[in-house]
């Protein structure tokens, strides 16, 4: 499938290559959204997290929400790379990039992707703090 | 009777300290019938298996799925990715 | 103003620039919106195009926009960057960048700075044609 | 009497071929009777003046508003930013 990129990585993801991949010369709007690392989450101060993922099925569910988005909006192409591992504060820890004609295509998708990456992805997040450890649950918001 | 893989990730994956266990299971047997099996094995201590989801080769299924030879049975907790963004 | 850069600008946009401008090691989301030059508008095919601005008010215009957006959401950064003068089909015309603890707002914030964008911001584009040019109007959607 | 200065933007702008033009007029002039003033000194051909938004000094004013010495009047065709994006 030629409209779609997505990987698992444990390297720092390459936005360019994700920018690159979407962006064609009839498209006029491309949404990235940037999930970055926080230095703190429920009043806690973070040091660092990690990502774990059931790699293989992680990257197909992302493809199976990839045809719903399809379904359901005008857009072009998708890119969308999470990281796995370690992850320090302030670094990336997911780009998703749309392209479509217009606008609201690509941005109510970004929503309706988000919101489906934290149903049903199967990618886990630990984080670590000053005095322990713990495995986050997906919170509604 | 056959044998069919069970994988544990993240906080199961650390609480079982297992990362995949094999069980013997009779032809018909449902999800529901393989977490039986599982409970009687493994002590899970005060974890709810229920809040997880079961995925059979990389896609997620219901209790009432029959499990054939050679499938690889996944206990998937609550998801976590992307809770950095909320 | 620190939680705002605004710039009409006749260089190529500076991504990079923007996005350190926005981000913060507290925030989990950064949002970012790419318009870019079509090479077909109106079933037409357009070589390259032309961007006039009110410079000062335009900026002053946008401050507006994001005093508008700041009411509504929760959100903490914003730059935007448009271009102004010539820009060539697949080059990036404009870039907004929006950062927030969740995506929601900066999110929802984007589609509205594009819709306000659209209707009050003193910037004007001409597409030039093989066989002419013309004016655009800002068309609903 | 007083001068005030009128810009054009875009596709009056080249219309007219005129970035700008200074106009005379007296206290309490509004817009509506710059524009009248305007309208009489310049030929807009089939141009229709009333799509335009003003602006005074950078910020959109109404038809009402009463122009002072040493304002900078805008007229403000309608604006097409972010339109490759739609």
């Amino acid at each position: 499938m030629n409209d779609r990129y997505i990987e698992i990585t444990n390297e720092e993801i390459d936005f360019k290559k994700l920018y690159n991949f979407c962006k064609e010369d009839h498209l006029g709007a491309v949404n990235v959204f940037f999930g970055v690392t926080r230095n703190v989450n429920n009043a806690k101060k973070v040091l660092y997290l990690e990502y774990e993922s059931y790699k293989n099925m992680a990257e197909k569910i992302i493809s199976k929400i990839i045809d719903e988005m399809i379904n359901k909006w005008d857009i072009y192409k998708v890119a969308i790379s999470h990281r796995s591992g370690r992850v320090d504060i302030g670094q990336i820890s997911m780009v998703l990039v749309i392209s479509s004609m217009h606008r609201k295509s690509s941005i109510s998708a970004t929503d309706y992707f988000i919101d489906r990456l934290k149903e049903i992805v199967p990618i886990w997040k630990k984080e670590f703090y000053e005095d322990g450890e713990s495995w986050l649950s997906s919170t509604p918001g | 009777m056959f044998e069919v893989k069970i994988i544990f990730f993240s906080i199961l994956r650390e609480k079982l300290n297992l990362r995949e266990i094999f069980i013997e299971c009779g032809e018909n047997t449902s999800i529901h019938g393989v977490i039986e099996i599982l409970m009687r094995k493994i002590n899970f201590e005060d974890y709810d298996l229920s809040k997880c989801m079961i995925a059979v080769n990389e896609d997620y299924v219901d209790d009432n799925y029959l499990i054939k030879n050679g499938d690889e049975i996944a206990i998937i907790p609550p998801v976590s990715g992307g809770s950095d963004f909320l």
